[in-house]
């Protein structure tokens, strides 16, 4: 079984945001308003945070999503296992089986869980634009990057019509597949020849706050030699 | 059998024995000419060259680096079943890098193995520029020493020069395009030197080549006459090459007139690039020109896809010759295939290939090879053998071995075969 | 023994039930109010192919229909310039496809200018009406007419202008194209009348004089892509990257090394580099040997008057920095020094002299020739600039609004406030359509065809062409049928008998000269396109397809075409033509070094209405999601803005840390800035390493006629500038609000 | 009997100020179901939450009335078992909060799920690695046994309002009183009864308080990762709880004029128990807060920071003042430990200990660890609506109460001498 | 007051119930398809796409023409009964014609929540699952569809899942 991770050279991303809005527009995640912008209100799955990062002096913009732990704070406190770690790694939210109480938002350290604070909407035809693999996310749920794991579903469905095994390319996240200055790599972190796993390895890597022990799927390359 | 657009490799064991009739272990150690069918479209496999994944590993001169050799880097001198060799040798490096990448092992055809060899001699000889690109720098020199300045110009100011400005032709400019233009214009400009008092200019080593690649250099062309031509089809040129009359000077390969070069007898020359392929052109047009009045042959112009053509078909002339030795080739077999393989006796873990349908000619044989090599390593591996390597010439010798055994009456129709 | 119902009994608990199960069915009501059936898109999944036409890029697109609806844009993987990936603005045009605040179909003004009053028209209606309009502007001779668009380079957008030109307008454009502006300063020192193109991928130290390279720069995902090959390219030594900005940019914060420095000073510092570079003979003598030109007589200039110390005088910037910034260039391998596209001529020279000097000209990592531009037809509109105090009659209006892409315009507003009839072409109620008396909505990208020459940055001849993604949601034209109608009903000359052009027409023309061309093909992946190419530099081309109908058919699946082969050498053939570089003579330095602005607080309503705060010199910059956009109703953009550091949807100041403290700014406050014409509000940034005296905000398009999102905004950093005064720095008052 | 006249006269009328009282409250209970109601129609949005302060007013609220619901059962259990004589009068008035305010700590929760009507969800799918599943037992297990602990030692005083009633009230007391004869049997079952539960729900009380610490304790977020919260919050819960009955006490004995049974003595022990809960209680916050200034540790101390000068120093020091300095000055003088004095103390502590709960809630998420952008919490009209009526409900239902049942248990008051007599 | 409570419980009883437990309205079908009668060609004769797309088609009039010659009586009521199309010139429009451009109002019936993703292809395909294990058995229906004839729950599917051994992953089938 694969464990899918994404490895973020942060010395090629430049901080364009095409990721940003890749995953906006993949996965029906509503626009915001001023005011709900500055009150927290602002639904992102994936968003740049200026973030102190190793061998760098000042922060950098670093692309912020969740980071699919290995031992992940939030799935452990779900009264209701409505998130939880799914065979393949990715920290999935079962969006019928939410209640609401935001206590994985919470003991998420990225803060990279968001809640429906209202219920979603799209202006006038812009309602016509949703992606009809992603479900709508109703008021008072907690929801979240699932690394585009409807494409996974799609892929893999795809390459058994086509009598073959899932393919390295067969599935990436919108964010990867947008992604200008090609800084994101994703895919199987245990195919010791895969791209992922030899990235990695790389000296440069890192991980966010490692020292919590979350075991995060998401692996940053420091910038710098 | 079904006709595919294409090279085919239609395939004849012409199986003429060099020797003659005379005692039979005589004729064992003499080699035969395994005659293969020129292709019609030496590109045509670049296509395959995508679809069977061998871009992933492999590029073509040039893009990023990838795994495996860049092909267009590799300048291989052997005949076409040398290459095929070598293509045998690599498949089980190649096997575990696509198990690694997760690549299906593609299987071909036999045309399509026709296809990608004929690619990859093509491209040998006249994709990428051997031995380098010329320098620009060099060109301009020899466009001035060779004379050419006293009639073209490349820069804007030519209104009083008598031989076309080039400046339109200004970074699209390509060698077969100075060799057509070289070769029909010869006449118009020797008369043309003789009156400026010029000598004839011969191009020598990679002088030709200079001069393209300071014709080529910079991008100011505005022309939209045409420059480039497609790949020439050896095919067409063979046609050519008697409709043109070159046959009645040239031979190939012993058959044809006398008076020129026998071109089947001189590979080295006909497989440097496009541009000394030009040179020697135009070196020997001169002569040329003279042997025609002599003879009363009219004067001979190319289109220039029929000079791609004509030049295609030099270029292949010795694609379709390749000698391989049938005694040689037994003690291969004996050595390498015989572990699992018979001819004939029906014993062996693998087939016995006198039986296998479709193996009437050597790019058949190879394909073959190449598609059953997957199964082949396992069982060597089961055995713990060693995978059986194809050294220089061993792929012909083993090749005409095979054919010489296989129950093919010699006389088949040398052009008819096809896939 | 249970007691008898009384009938009493029994009709209360009827009536108790009854009630029981309205209310269960105003409940059940209620329920699936609530819970809306959500309606999707259904149908089955197309890819369809397109063209951006957010930035003069032209990127290839592919939009994922689902029963013929949009969803989701990708790049075309095809599409050399992006090869599948696609920038922020890219994708949000979509949005502007959606957008609910587009035009539904034409419409004259009613009320006050600029009120926005609106009355729909048939299009019959509407077209006589302009050509009414336009006849009487004709016959009162010119400048009657006058037909303004921002630049966009291709066979439609020149076709836009021989259609008015025909029907007796001038035509006037902006350029936005970053290459188009760069073009004169190179042309004099090179001769080369091309657009120059920086080899960002293969140079392995990239100087930069303010360019936005992972902003804005040429095309915007061309130049992230070279940038990550320029950092991390396969098996390539990491490039190093020296930013020269006043503020700490998105290219600055990825820089190694920043350095603040106002644009009016770079080009001291550029000089001043050159200065180092002659004194320490550290120049690359190739090309300079073969054509220095008047090299003797610049390195006479420039090494005494620009002696790092001078430099270091009036820049601030240290004298170890300058001589190490020179040294560093030329010990590198493969050196580039690149420059903003708006910066003023003195840096643009300096920039290309450095080029000069350290031989990039020419080779890899350097600077080339861009392929297209050499041979393509000259814009014969007249720059915006020349519109002067011009008074026409009738004004006509393209998208995108000219007005959004001028840093440093001309007044428009009283160009269009002069004018008697304005009509505006534009898929959307923008900047200058407020000002409009007609409206004539024309399609957005996604309903047009395209026929786009991209803008210069892959190595390569292109074309994005395109046909129509979807159909058209609303009432809305092509643009170019609408100008060829109305010239038609005018009778000009060549527009009556032949016929009607179109931008599909145009489009068609195209791909039939391209194929008469022969050479190139529709674009491909990346192994056909270097296949191609490879073909062509042996001299051969095999033909992408068998008729004309099958080659357009390509042409329009493939969403373009490309003739990958590129020689370099165009700068080195120019140089012999003419022997030699022109090197410009720099003016000397000023014997003053400008003075740093004091930072003095200011109490109270002070001179010339300035409020509370302290006097800060101005820098404005377009933030990158923003700028050249083609429209900016788009939400997603807005929710960009500013970040990582700001708040999204609103505008921000950049300000040094120290100067805030002494302000009592913090980071996350709003500060109030005031200059002699204008007040905005913003959030403050503080950002360490900055230059104390200066305060960098940000332009965000504030359109207050426009749709539902453009409109929220406020604060235009361009509104403090005063048009009247563009030279000398703008000085403003910083207060918190 | 007729010498507890003055404990069952209320029961039996009411007079116009009760009415005028109700009216009020009711009439913010009415305001805040409409703001509830609201809430369920717009979402969460219309509270002052969002990213990262994802809880604020509501969970605040519900650690409070958690730790004021220690009032009751645990200090009257507690006091039960030690023998104290003097805890009669004042172990109904104290285990009634328990009951009440258990409600609306747990409607708190309700109020700030983003999906109540899924709320059962936490029982169809339980997920036992979870504080918040924990937590929701340890509660239900509290309510049942505090509601069994207050209604034991009602029974008694039940069948005495019995005997006084007719009507529906007889009715009621009849159900209620199931078949109490005060025959020594009962009695006897009774007393068993009673010490059974209070020795249970002593564990099941610290537990109840340890588990909602740990709600914010398994988290590894700064200031709400520490290994003391579990007795940190129990000590605070006794604090608020005790502050809280002192402030019912003398409402109470005031309102219904029970100066009799509530002497100045009750006041004077309480006050010494708030003394003691105070420092306790300061020891703690001490403790806690020290660890976290000396280790350094940079998200922690930038809540910490926060707390101590920044943006949220004023609540911590009004928190500091209003749990400590007041009623240590106060509690600390017996001159100063009157009634008044113990009721300012109380009041303050209670107010204070609400701060505490915010301070504890609020702060560390406005820094969480991750750069994102924060911004300033400002609870909203419908939280504000919805704490007004979650008091104004409670003081309802405990008005409710005294009209319904003895607020100071009559046998126990007589019983001194009268019951172990009968039961012997 | 205890009558009170009584009416008052009655009520709400009844309320629970109505919310609850009556399954949701039938609904109209504009045309009388009868199951029964078509047992002879396969369910992805007309509800096309089932096997190669995540949804299942909804039969057009069109589909009729493959074996019908003429319209079938209900068809043609129905159709006759809808409004004039545009375009036919006030003639009577051809069986044919009706047939390609009528659409009839089918009222969908069998709905899954939108948080569910659910593939045809993959289960009719890939696990060559019959149709009637989640649509019942359709070969037996007379009339047109009112209702949903099987209501699936998430237990159901994954009562499924576990014995064939498919995926239980939630994510596999919550999108």
């Amino acid at each position: 079984m694969p464990r899918w991770g994404l490895v973020i050279d942060l010395d090629r991303c430049t901080g364009c945001q095409a990721c940003v809005v890749a995953c906006k527009h993949e996965n029906n995640v509503p626009f915001s308003t001023p005011a709900e912008a500055t009150h927290g209100r602002l639904l992102t799955w994936i968003h740049l945070v200026p973030a102190e990062t190793p061998g760098r002096v000042g922060p950098s913009a670093l692309p912020l999503m969740c980071q699919h732990c290995d031992r992940p704070p939030c799935t452990d406190v779900c009264p209701t296992s409505a998130t939880y770690l799914s065979p393949e790694g990715i920290v999935a939210q079962v969006y019928p089986r939410c209640i609401g109480c935001r206590y994985c938002t919470n003991a998420c350290p990225y803060s990279v869980k968001v809640f429906n604070w209202s219920s979603p909407e799209w202006p006038g035809a812009m309602a016509e634009m949703r992606n009809p693999d992603v479900s709508l996310r109703p008021k008072g749920i907690v929801e979240k990057c699932t690394f585009c794991h409807h494409r996974l579903m799609l892929a893999r469905e795809r390459a058994r019509d086509e009598g073959r095994d899932l393919a390295p390319d067969d599935y990436v996240p919108a964010c990867v597949q947008t992604c200008p200055a090609e800084a994101m790599t994703f895919g199987d972190l245990d195919d010791p020849h895969g791209a992922v796993a030899a990235l990695a390895n790389n000296p440069r890597a890192f991980r966010l706050m490692e020292e919590l022990g979350t075991k995060p799927k998401v692996i940053y390359l420091r910038e710098g030699e | 059998m079904k006709r595919m657009p294409g090279i085919v490799s239609g395939v004849v064991l012409t199986a003429i024995l060099a020797g003659a009739v005379g005692s039979s272990t005589h004729a064992q150690t003499k080699s035969v000419l395994l005659s293969v069918e020129l292709p019609d479209s030496p590109t045509a496999g670049a296509r395959l060259f995508a679809q069977k994944s061998c871009v992933r590993c492999h590029s073509l001169g040039g893009g990023e680096p990838r795994v495996g050799p860049d092909l267009g880097r590799i300048l291989f001198s052997g005949t076409v079943l040398d290459l095929a060799g070598a293509f045998w040798n690599h498949a089980p490096a190649m096997r575990e890098k696509m198990q690694d990448l997760r690549i299906q092992p593609p299987t071909m055809t036999s045309g399509e193995m026709a296809d990608i060899i004929a690619l990859l001699t093509a491209y040998r000889y006249y994709i990428t520029e051997l031995g380098g690109p010329g320098s620009p720098s060099a060109g301009r020199a020899v466009f001035a020493s060779k004379g050419c300045v006293h009639c073209h110009s490349v820069n804007g100011n030519a209104w009083e020069q008598p031989g076309p400005n080039l400046r339109r032709y200004r970074g699209r400019f390509s060698a077969i395009f100075l060799a057509q233009a070289m070769w029909n214009h010869g006449p118009e400009m020797a008369s043309a030197m003789q009156g400026l008092g010029l000598k004839w200019p011969k191009f020598t080593g990679r002088e030709m080549g200079d001069l393209v690649a300071y014709l080529q250099a910079g991008n100011g062309g505005s022309s939209e006459e045409r420059v480039y031509f497609e790949p020439g089809s050896p095919r067409r040129g063979r046609q050519l090459f008697s409709d043109k009359r070159c046959l009645a000077c040239h031979a190939i390969a012993g058959k044809g007139g006398r008076g020129g070069p026998d071109l089947g007898t001189r590979p080295r020359e006909l497989v440097g690039s496009v541009a000394s392929i030009a040179g020697l052109m135009w070196n020997h047009s001169q002569g040329m020109t003279a042997e025609f009045r002599r003879r009363g042959i009219p004067r001979v112009t190319f289109s220039g896809q029929e000079m791609a053509d004509i030049i295609g078909y030099l270029y292949f002339v010795n694609y379709a010759n390749v000698r391989g030795t049938p005694a040689r080739g037994a003690q291969i077999f004996v050595d390498k295939c015989s572990t699992c393989h018979s001819i004939g006796s029906g014993k062996g873990i693998g087939p016995d290939l006198g039986g296998v349908p479709r193996l009437d000619d050597p790019i058949a044989i190879i394909a073959a090879m190449w598609n059953h090599s997957a199964k082949m390593e396992e069982e060597l591996r089961k055995r713990g053998l060693p995978w059986p390597r194809l050294e220089s010439g061993e792929a012909a010798d083993l090749t005409a071995f095979l054919l010489s055994r296989r129950d093919t009456s010699a006389a088949r129709p040398t052009t008819g075969a096809s896939r | 023994m249970p007691e008898p119902v009384t009938r009493r009994e029994f009709l209360s608990y009827s009536g108790a039930a009854l009630t029981g199960v309205t209310l269960g069915q105003l409940g059940r009501q209620w329920l699936a109010s609530t819970t809306p059936a959500v309606v999707h898109a259904s149908g089955s999944e197309v890819w369809a192919t397109s063209v951006c036409r957010e930035c003069p890029a032209s990127c290839g697109l592919r939009a994922r229909m689902i029963g013929g609806v949009p969803v989701k844009l990708e790049g075309s993987p095809l599409c050399p310039i992006g090869r599948g990936r696609l920038c922020a603005k890219g994708q949000a045009s979509l949005e502007s496809y959606f957008d609910p605040d587009r035009l539904i179909g034409p419409a004259r003004r009613v009320g006050e200018r600029g009120a926005g009053r609106w009355e729909p028209i048939p299009w019959p209606k509407a077209l006589d009406l302009v050509t009414a309009q336009i006849r009487e502007s004709v016959s009162a001779g010119r400048p009657g007419l006058v037909a303004l668009a921002v630049d966009e380079d291709g066979p439609p957008a020149d076709a836009w202008s021989d259609a008015w030109r025909a029907i007796g307008a001038r035509t006037f454009r902006t350029p936005i194209d970053t290459a188009t502006r760069l073009r004169p300063r190179f042309e004099a020192l090179t001769g080369v009348n091309g657009d120059p193109m920086f080899d960002l991928e293969r140079a392995s130290h990239v100087l930069s004089f303010g360019a936005p390279i992972v902003e804005t720069w040429l095309s915007p995902v061309w130049a992230q892509r070279a940038f990550g090959r320029f950092r991390r390219g396969p098996s390539r030594q990491r490039g190093r990257l020296v930013q020269i900005d006043a503020r700490r940019s998105a290219t600055a914060r990825k820089a190694d090394e920043w350095l603040s420095v106002l644009p009016e000073h770079q080009a001291l510092l550029a000089y001043g580099i050159a200065s180092v570079l002659l004194r320490e003979d550290r120049v690359q003598r190739g090309l300079l040997d073969e054509f220095g030109g008047n090299l003797r007589e610049f390195q006479r200039d420039v090494i005494p008057h620009y002696t790092p110390d001078q430099v270091a005088a009036a820049t601030g910037i240290p004298v170890v920095t300058i001589l190490r910034l020179g040294r560093d260039l030329a010990d590198s391998p493969r050196p580039v020094v690149v420059v903003a596209a708006d910066a003023n001529n003195s840096l643009i020279d300096a920039v290309f002299t450095l080029n000069a000097l350290i031989g990039a000209f020419d080779r890899p990592g350097g600077v080339f020739v861009a392929p297209a531009s050499i041979d393509r037809r000259g814009v014969e509109d007249e720059p915006l600039e020349a519109l002067g105090d011009l008074k026409p009659r009738v004004v006509a209006l393209a998208d995108p609004s000219p007005f959004r892409t001028l840093s440093a315009s001309p007044d428009l507003g009283r160009l269009l406030e002069g004018a008697r009839f304005v009509v505006s072409l534009s898929p959307y109620l923008d900047e200058t359509a407020a000002f409009a008396d007609l409206l004539l909505p024309t399609h957005t990208p996604l309903e047009s065809w395209h026929c786009a020459v991209p803008a210069p940055a892959v190595a390569a001849e292109t074309r994005s062409i395109a046909m129509p993604a979807v159909k058209p949601r609303l009432d809305t034209a092509d643009r170019l049928s609408l100008v060829a109608s109305i010239a038609r009903r005018i009778g000009a000359p060549e527009q009556a008998t032949d016929e009607p052009i179109s931008t599909e027409r145009i489009a068609r023309g195209e791909i039939d000269r391209l194929w008469r061309l022969r050479r190139g093909g529709p674009y491909s992946v990346v192994y056909e396109t270097e296949w191609l190419e490879q073909l062509e530099r042996g001299g051969w081309w095999a033909p992408a397809a068998e008729s004309r109908e099958d080659f357009t058919n390509r042409i329009l699946q493939a969403g373009g075409w490309i003739d990958p082969y590129f020689q370099a050498g165009q700068i080195e053939q120019s140089l012999r033509e003419r022997r030699g570089l022109r090197f410009a003579l720099p003016v000397a330095i000023p014997a003053v070094p400008p003075a740093k602005i004091e930072i003095k607080p200011v109490d109270g309503a002070g001179r010339d209405g300035f409020g509370k705060g302290a006097t800060l010199r101005l820098v404005t910059f377009t933030p990158a999601v923003v700028s050249l956009a083609g429209n900016p109703n788009q939400p997603v953009i807005y929710e960009l803005l500013g970040q990582p550091d700001a708040a999204p949807w609103q505008p921000w100041a950049e300000l040094h840390p120290e100067t805030a403290a002494r302000l009592g700014i913090e980071s996350g406050h709003r500060i109030r800035i005031t200059s002699r014409v204008a007040t905005i509000e913003a959030m403050a940034v503080l950002v360490e390493g900055m230059l104390s005296d200066v305060v960098a905000v940000a332009s965000v398009p504030s359109v207050p006629g426009a749709g539902r999102w453009a409109r929220v905004i406020e604060g235009d950093a361009r509104s403090l500038v005063a048009l009247a005064d563009p030279a000398g720095p703008c000085l403003v008052v910083v207060a918190r609000a | 009997m007729s010498e507890h006249e003055a404990i069952v006269a209320p029961i039996l009328q009411a007079g116009p100020s009760f009415r005028r009282w109700a009216a009020a409250l009711g009439a913010i209970v009415v305001w805040a179901v409409f703001a509830w109601v609201w809430q369920l129609t717009h979402g969460l949005g219309v509270t002052g939450l969002g990213r990262p302060i994802y809880w604020g007013l509501y969970i605040t609220n519900f650690v409070f009335f958690i730790g004021v619901s220690h009032a009751g059962t645990l200090i009257s259990a507690i006091l039960r078992i030690v023998h104290a004589e003097w805890r009669r009068p004042i172990t109904r008035m104290a285990e009634v909060i328990t009951v009440l305010v258990l409600f609306f700590g747990v409607g708190n929760v309700l109020f700030d799920l983003g999906r109540p009507d899924r709320a059962l969800n936490v029982i169809k799918h339980p997920h036992f690695r979870s504080p918040l599943l924990w937590d929701v037992a340890s509660i239900s297990v509290y309510l049942t046994a505090s509601s069994i602990y207050l209604y034991l030692p009602l029974i008694p005083d039940i069948a005495i309002l019995r005997e006084r009633t007719t009507g529906w009230r007889r009715r009621l007391y009849t159900r209620l009183a199931v078949g109490w004869t005060g025959a020594p049997r009962q009695w006897a079952r009774l007393e068993r009864a009673i010490s059974v539960m209070a020795i249970l729900v002593i564990p099941v009380a610290v537990s109840v308080h340890t588990v909602v610490s740990w709600v914010f304790g398994m988290t590894i977020q700064p200031m709400w990762h520490s290994t003391i919260f579990g007795p940190y919050f129990v000590v605070g819960a006794i604090f608020s709880g005790i502050a809280a009955i002192i402030t019912a006490m003398v409402i109470i004995r005031r309102v219904y004029g029970l100066e009799a049974y509530l002497r100045p003595i009750h006041f004077n022990n309480l006050g010494i128990l708030l003394l003691v809960m105070c420092c306790l209680w300061f020891y703690f916050t001490f403790a806690e807060y020290l660890t976290t200034w000396y280790g350094q540790e940079p998200t922690e101390l930038a809540v910490f920071t926060s707390k101590m000068t920044g943006p949220f120093a004023p609540y911590f020091w009004a928190m500091v003042v209003a749990c400590f300095i007041v009623p240590f000055t106060i509690l600390a003088n017996p001159r100063t430990r009157t009634v008044t004095g113990t009721l300012v103390a109380s009041i303050s502590v209670n107010i204070g200990m609400w701060l505490e709960r915010f301070t504890i809630v609020v702060p560390s998420l406005s820094h969480p660890r991750a750069p994102i952008h924060t911004f300033v919490y400002i609870p909203s009209w419908v939280e504000w609506s919805l704490m007004a009526g979650c008091f104004a409900a409670f003081a309802l239902l405990y008005m409710g109460f005294t009209k319904l049942f003895p607020i100071v248990s009559i046998w126990e008051q007589e019983g001194t001498d009268a019951v172990p007599a009968a039961a012997a | 007051m205890a009558r009170a409570l009584l009416l008052t419980a009655v009520a709400a009883i009844s309320a629970a119930i109505w919310v609850v437990l009556l399954p949701p309205a039938a609904v109209d079908q504009p045309i009388p398809f009868d199951h029964a009668k078509h047992t002879e060609v396969t369910c992805v004769a007309c509800h096309r796409g089932a096997e190669r797309s995540a949804r299942a088609g909804i039969p057009e009039v069109a589909a009729c023409l493959n074996c019908h010659a003429t319209p079938p009586r209900p068809v043609e009521v129905v159709l006759s009964a809808g409004p004039a199309l545009p375009g036919s010139d006030g003639q009577k429009p051809t069986w044919d014609e009706l047939a390609r451009r009528a659409r009839p109002a089918w009222v969908r019936v069998t709905r899954l929540p939108d948080h569910v993703m659910f593939s045809h292809r993959r289960h009719v395909t890939s696990a060559k699952l019959d149709c009637a294990s989640c649509h019942g058995d359709m070969r037996a229906r007379r009339d047109a569809l009112t209702s949903a004839p099987v209501r699936l729950d998430m237990n159901a599917c994954l009562s499924c899942h576990k014995t064939e051994g498919a995926t239980e992953d939630c994510v596999a089938c919550h999108r």
